[in-house]
């Protein structure tokens, strides 16, 4: 048996050491910046045998945590984000976050990256619930985090009180499915409601338990609607927390989402009455359709009102969940690689814009648009960096974005979605009007100063990344699509169904 | 009807007239008591349910540990004098509470549909005996929910933190001198590490949920005695 | 334990949780938001705990294809899970205390309508 | 022809611009004046290997090279292609062709602008994507390198983008022709939804094997067509292109000429055999071609600014082409997109140096500058010529082909067509009298003007030359290069008494237009203030409507936005109110941020879609 749980141990074992290593050395700016240089390091290492694991179809603890293609993939999108943003916090320490706390702040940006990564691995409701807990709970701690700013601390707060919302919905809805199946592994739940006469009898309870869960887990995807405290705590967190939400907070809801419902209800069938088989599927598409048209729609719009720049990346990122969550509604054979492409593409693109937005912003004291104008006098480079991310992110033609917003539309014209194929198109196109806001305050405004803006190193480390791994997806998406299709096989979650794995 | 059945009238009874209790209260700290005995009456129904180890967790943690934390957090949060609320915030509109009246009777009305209209089949596995913890503890060393058992600690680990980095009056470290006397004792270093280690060693304790959060809540004391001193005048009123 | 047992205590639990819901939705101190929270949590476990007593091994012909699932499925479960539910409760509590605490330090108020300086 | 060179060429056409793209764009400001001819030189490549292409495939084969990018999803590729057919090869000699022409002519231009280095970045750009619009095999690489045309053009009308008008005419051009890109897109999403496969060649098996309903057909046929509407400025789509003039004039010879407006043109006659299975969509291309025509030759006659002129000489030029399309004559429309591309862009590049000698565009204060600028005069007059139509110039040819084409089966649409001929020498005729003969009516400015330097005057005087033969070697009844229109189609030979209408309406055209110009007789529309010139003035009013409607959408839309607004964060909140409560009392002002609201939405969310579920299902 390979050692399956290994990236977890290390990444735990990587933030309680940076924990102590922290309280050990506190007070020492030097050894301070050491503890975030550890969780760096621990991401790094993390990231080894996560790769050495490509291709293993495993289960462990009884079949409570399993490894597969799924798994993986979000594995390495976790790891890959955390430690982006771990290096934009790295920079961003002055950014009102109590120069004592780095440890802390380090290790809980690692405690939800282990939340998250226990989402993806989790074959159990319970698993995945406490995944989803642990991550939570480190988030609030991470939005509140600049404690001296009440801004942050009544983000946490309101982060808090959605959150533990959520939580209960969530769990309310838990107690249901597991009740009702007398399990909580994933799979056996689904393979329950598919005996026969079960929803028979049963179905009116699950398919509420269903609501609940999927409003329980859309609350930590910020779709509309349930995005409604994204754009204050966005505003109101750390930039280096903010673009964690953003991103790897996002992944893992989205892994959830996907565990959840292709793992135990989206293939349940019954016969309704005599000779009329439903399926979960196609009774549940409606909704979730609708709540993907409603945070393209709403996103969209909302965002082009928005003149604090992280308040508008929140309202951007509602729209996002808008069009990860096509592919759950419209049925496709290929709706996992396209999230996870369009997942990678997105992650590369807002981690970053946040690094170019957590320099700016600590430079001029302001997130407000106009902080950004004339940047493209002050750092060529970086504006240059930042329209690729942006054009990404827009989806214009030949961009990786692009790309990944051509799969989800093809498969939801696939899938007969012809309105949100629609809709994804034509929010796309209002979505130019702030992107190019943006970047209108870049290259086309004079800026009140024209004093190089110098980006530290990390933050340089972070956008060169990013130009890369967007330029990879944008030259070759053919290349990426198929190497993630072979080395993430998808399909593998759904190994249960031929036998356990 | 059965002697179960009158035991589970009461003690709804009292679970709900808590909640509509805390409803209705005026002053926070009846809200918080009330609720109290809606928690109470919980756990009377796990006993009344065979889940006596859970009946006695929900006592030690909820109306122990959460009540007294929450009135720890109200003490700490004062609030113009006078702990009372008018029946709802003004900022929020006057149709709140109606608004969330009808939200909450529509979801019943849908909860009530489904439950109610579902025909439930006992399962022949099914029996009245009690469980007994040693089964629970049993379960949680199973293969399956060791892991889940290790998150959990991990989880109440990241609270515990989150708390103390949250909750800790930076200002006082570096402000007063008498603050500054009063941290001299122990290194400022010291507590956080303590209760790292602390939850170290918790982790071994099989039954520990809720022995931690009172282990929590007790820190909680120490940590804003000074603070609890400082808001005194302002809760006699 | 009969049908109607069952569903009585279903009812109860979710007239606990819309009750919670209520609070959490009016209540103005946050204290009592996150203790109405606790109740919407209690309830889920009531209905974990009442399942799990006469539905232990869910439907009756249920396949176990993975043998370590075919052990423990009992009340025992039902109860394991509420443990759980409790622990995260407690767990989020914490958080929401200290993140109001910090919060008061600022603002000097415990009241979750006056949590609205951050722009819109 | 070997497969082993098919396998690369058509790449070769498409991708030296990208070189030169991606070089000035990593060059910079630092190279200014190297950059025209860097783009010079790439162009010149692509013209190369597109001669080299084009007598490859003249044999009627068709080069299919590999594929650069090869997506798959599943069973769907998108393949990234480059397929080189007789069509595409001519396209391909012609856009590269004008293109180089047009690069060399600005660096004279251009010489003295500080942003030389970004108008030939852009203008590379520009290029690569015609040049890959023509070789796309594949819907998705069409939409790419179609948007990518329209925002290169975006840039490029909006060069200038100091200046308002400039800015305005960008933002114009963009819109307008985006109505019709979503046109494109809805087809490439229909063909896609009913076969299952984005190559376009599927599509065009399941059209032609009859596997689609003819209702579908239509449809698809009339969706590409809006596109080219847009594209080609043809009614009611018009409005932006004359607009676009406030382009540097190199820009316009280059997208109202060759390649921009070709693009409707040309996408309609790729998709031809969709087309050829719809008569009803073959007719409206036909009446739209043919009003499209008239109406636009009609606005030319009062037009002041020659760049205008010229411009609404192109819509109504484009109208011929779409004509012979509906007529079902690919060869004639290709055959006039040809000869038009040479002499419409000599007509723009002798009106740029018009221009550049006496700085300003109106036709009214210019005069006798036949005397100054002798050689331009010379190509002016030369070009204008052929755009009426005189034998034996390129115009005279394929416009004949065109009218021959409408003959069998729409009377209605040739007796537009030869109208139009009339109208065409009247306002080229008009030109010609203001500008280049006469008194000077602005000494100052008379004599000021100069010839163009060597590097302006050498592209016309090969575009000038082609004009004069291309006619007799490219007619398809003649020489080589006339084999390979004749691969696209029949191309129906014009009688010899239509030969001799449209040349006698030519010359009575122009003849009216210089009595007009004289005095000698009253002009019909001399008169400013008559309600037919004020008509013809403001251009039907059909851009004022335009403006007012766009004004008011987009007014709508500002109000829109803010009504979703507070419709969202404050408004669904009393939604949601007045929902459950039928009460007159009002929802106390809000302030902003309440988190119990957020949870109030949310759980609203939760409890319709509970109650819409227990309402819907029945049997669980």
């Amino acid at each position: 048996m390979n050692a399956i749980w290994l990236p977890e141990v290390i990444v735990l074992a990587g933030a309680i050491g940076t924990l102590a290593f922290g309280l050990a050395a506190r007070r020492s700016k030097a050894m301070s910046d050491l503890a975030m240089t550890l969780a760096l390091i621990t991401v790094v290492v993390a990231l080894l045998p996560t790769v050495g694991l490509i291709g293993t179809v495993e289960e462990g603890f009884a079949g409570a945590f399993r490894i597969d293609g799924l798994t993986l993939a979000f594995h390495l999108l976790i790891l890959i984000g955390t430690g982006l943003v771990l290096l934009i916090a790295r920079d961003g320490r002055s950014d009102g976050v109590p120069p004592q706390y780095l440890a802390e702040y380090a290790a809980l940006l690692l405690f939800a990256a282990l939340g998250g990564m226990l989402i993806a691995a989790a074959a159990d409701l319970l698993l995945l619930f406490l995944g989803l807990e642990l991550l939570s709970i480190s988030s609030y701690v991470l939005v509140g985090l600049k404690k001296t700013h009440l801004g942050s601390t009544e983000a946490a707060m309101k982060y808090v009180l959605t959150g533990a919302t959520a939580t209960a919905v969530f769990a309310f809805g838990m107690s249901y499915a597991i009740g009702l199946t007398g399990t909580t592994d994933v799979y056996q739940i689904g393979q329950t409601m598919a005996d026969a006469g079960f929803m028979a009898r049963y179905g009116r309870l699950l398919f509420v338990a269903f609501f609940f869960l999927i409003v329980g887990a859309f609350y930590k995807l910020a779709s509309v609607p349930f995005y409604m405290w994204a754009p204050d705590v966005y505003q109101g967190a750390p930039t280096a927390v903010t673009a964690f939400l953003a991103t790897v907070s996002k992944a893992s809801g989205m892994a959830l989402v996907v565990r959840l419902f292709l793992g135990s209800f989206a293939w349940v069938a019954w016969e309704a009455q005599p000779n009329v088989i439903k399926n979960f599927w196609s009774e549940s598409t409606p909704y979730i359709a609708a709540l993907s048209a409603l945070s393209m729609i709403v996103g969209n719009v909302l965002a082009l009102k928005a003149r604090d720049v992280k308040r508008m990346f929140a309202y951007s990122s509602v729209a996002h969940a808008g069009y990860l969550i096509i592919p759950l509604a419209a049925v496709n054979p290929m709706m996992i690689d396209q999230i996870v492409f369009y997942l990678l593409a997105y992650l590369l693109a807002n981690v970053g814009i946040f690094a170019v937005i957590d320099q700016v912003g600590r430079d001029r004291g302001s997130y407000d648009l106009s902080a950004f104008s004339g940047l493209y006098h002050r750092a060529p480079l970086v504006a240059w960096a930042l329209l690729l991310f942006f054009l990404s992110l827009a989806g214009i033609p030949l961009t990786m974005g692009f790309f990944g917003k051509l799969n989800i539309l093809l498969g939801a014209v696939w899938g007969g979605h012809f309105v949100l194929a629609g809709l994804l198109v034509v929010t796309s196109v209002i979505s130019y009007v702030y992107y190019f806001a943006v970047l209108k305050q870049v290259f086309m405004r004079p800026g009140t100063t024209e004093r190089p803006l110098a980006f530290s190193f990390g933050t340089a480390t972070v956008i060169a990344l990013a130009v890369l791994g967007t330029l990879l997806g944008s030259l070759f998406p053919g290349e990426v699509m198929r190497t993630m299709q072979q080395a993430f096989d998808a399909v593998q979650m759904f190994g249960i169904y031929q036998g356990r794995l | 009807m059965s002697g179960g059945t009158l035991a589970f009238f009461i003690l709804a009874a009292f679970g709900l007239g808590g909640v509509t209790t805390m409803l209705t209260a005026r002053r926070v700290i009846h809200m918080v008591l009330a609720l109290s005995l809606s928690f109470l009456a919980i756990a009377g129904l796990y006993v009344l349910l065979g889940a006596d180890f859970l009946g006695v967790v929900q006592i030690i943690v909820y109306t122990g540990a959460i009540t007294i934390l929450a009135v720890f957090g109200i003490m700490l949060t004062p609030h113009g004098g006078l702990e009372t609320e008018p029946k709802s915030a003004p900022r929020q509109g006057r149709r709140m509470p109606l608004v969330a009246f009808l939200l909450a009777a529509g979801l019943f009305a849908v909860l009530f549909w489904a439950v109610a209209g579902t025909r439930f089949a006992r399962s022949p596995f099914a029996s009245d005996e009690p469980v007994d913890a040693a089964a629970i503890g049993g379960l949680l060393l199973s293969s399956r929910y060791l892991l889940p058992f290790e998150v959990i600690s991990v989880v109440l680990l990241v609270a515990l933190i989150g708390a103390i980095v949250l909750a800790k009056d930076d200002a006082s470290d570096t402000a007063g001198s008498v603050q500054a006397e009063e941290h001299a004792g122990t290194s400022p270093a010291e507590p956080p590490t303590v209760r790292a280690d602390n939850a170290e060693a918790h982790r071994a304790d099989r039954t520990a949920a809720s022995a931690r959060d009172t282990g929590e809540s007790g820190q909680h004391v120490e940590k804003e005695a000074q603070l609890v001193g400082a808001v005194r005048e302002a809760n006699r009123e | 334990m009969t049908p109607s047992e069952l569903m009585q205590y279903l009812l109860f639990s979710a007239m606990l949780f819309v009750l919670g819901l209520f609070g959490a939705l009016t209540r103005r101190n946050t204290v009592i938001v996150l203790l109405s929270i606790e109740l919407m949590l209690n309830a889920a476990n009531i209905n974990l705990v009442a399942l799990s007593r006469f539905l232990p091994g869910g439907a009756e012909n249920a396949r176990l294809p993975h043998p370590s699932l075919a052990g423990d499925f009992s009340a025992t479960l039902g109860q394991t899970v509420a443990l759980f539910t409790i622990a995260v409760a407690a767990a989020e509590v914490a958080v929401g205390l200290a993140a109001l605490i910090a919060f008061y330090r600022l603002k000097a108020s415990p009241n979750v309508d006056e949590m609205d300086s951050l722009k819109r | 022809m070997t497969n082993a060179i098919a396998s690369w060429l058509p790449w070769a056409v498409v991708l030296p611009p990208l070189v030169s793209f991606l070089l000035l764009t990593a060059l910079g400001s630092k190279i200014r004046k190297a950059a025209g001819w860097i783009g010079s030189l790439a162009t010149l490549i692509s013209l190369i290997f597109a001669f080299r292409a084009l007598t490859a495939v003249s044999g009627g084969a068709t080069l299919v090279a590999d594929p650069l990018l090869l997506l798959s999803y599943g069973d769907v590729e998108v393949a990234f292609g480059a397929d080189v057919s007789p069509l595409s090869a001519i396209m391909l000699v012609v856009v590269a062709g004008v293109s180089f022409l047009v690069h060399v002519y600005s660096i004279g231009y251009m010489a003295k602008d500080p942003r030389i280095a970004v108008y030939f970045q852009y203008l590379s750009l520009f290029t690569l994507a015609m040049l890959g619009l023509v070789v796309s095999t594949n819907w998705v690489e069409l939409y790419v390198f179609w948007e990518l045309v329209g925002a290169a053009s975006f840039l490029l009308i909006g060069f200038d983008y100091m200046r308002p008008a400039a800015r305005a005419a960008a933002f114009k051009a963009f819109i307008v022709t985006r109505i019709g890109d979503i046109g494109l897109f809805a087809a490439m999403i229909l063909a896609f939804a009913q076969t299952k496969s984005l190559a376009i060649a599927d599509t065009f098996q399941a059209v032609q094997s009859g596997a689609l309903a003819p209702n579908v057909v239509t449809g698809l046929a009339l969706l590409i067509f809006l596109a080219a509407v847009g594209k080609s400025g043809q009614f009611p789509l018009h409005v932006w292109l004359p607009d676009a003039m406030e382009g540097p004039t190199p820009v316009s010879a280059l997208i109202h000429a060759a390649t921009m407006v070709a693009a409707g043109v040309y996408l309609v006659a790729f998709t031809y055999p969709i087309f050829a299975q719809s008569p009803s969509a073959q007719f409206v291309v036909a009446t739209i071609g043919a009003f499209t025509a008239i109406f636009a030759a009609t606005m030319a006659l009062v037009q002041t600014d020659i760049k205008r002129v010229l411009a609404y000489s192109t819509v109504s030029q484009l109208g011929y082409m779409m004509l012979a399309l509906g007529a079902g004559s690919v060869g004639a429309a290709i055959f006039h997109l040809t000869t038009h591309a040479f002499f419409k862009a000599l007509l723009f590049l002798a009106a740029g140096a018009v221009i550049h000698a006496v700085g300003t565009n109106d036709i009214t204060v210019m005069g006798g500058l036949a005397k100054k600028m002798p050689v331009t005069a010379a190509w002016f007059v030369i070009a204008a010529a052929a755009l009426v139509g005189l034998p034996p110039l390129a115009g005279f040819f394929s416009k004949d082909a065109v009218l021959a084409s409408t003959v069998p089966g729409y009377p209605a649409h040739f007796t537009a067509a030869v109208l139009t001929v009339l109208l065409t020498a009247a306002y080229m005729g008009r030109v010609l009298w203001l500008v280049f003969f006469g008194e000077a009516r602005d000494a100052g400015r008379h004599a000021a003007a100069h010839e163009a330097p060597l590097v302006m005057r050498a592209p016309m005087h090969v575009l000038g030359v082609l004009v004069l033969v291309a006619g007799a070697f490219t007619a398809p009844w003649t020489g080589p290069i006339g084999r390979v229109f004749g691969a696209l189609g029949e191309v129906a030979h014009a009688p010899l008494w239509m030969a001799g209408l449209t040349t006698a309406l030519g010359l009575l055209g122009l003849g009216f237009s210089f009595l007009c110009v004289r005095g000698a007789i009253p002009c019909p529309l001399g008169d400013p203030t008559r309600a037919a010139y004020r008509l013809l003035e403001e251009r039907y009013y059909i851009d004022w409507f335009y403006e007012r409607a766009v004004g008011g959408a987009a007014a709508l839309f500002g109000r829109f936005a803010e009504a979703v607004d507070r419709l969202v964060i404050d408004g669904l909140w009393r939604g949601i109110a007045d929902a459950l409560i039928v009460s007159g009392e009002r929802a106390d002002a809000a302030g902003g941020g309440q988190i119990q609201r957020y949870n109030a939405v949310a759980l609203f969310a939760l409890v319709v879609m509970l109650v819409v579920f227990a309402l819907s299902m029945k049997g669980v």
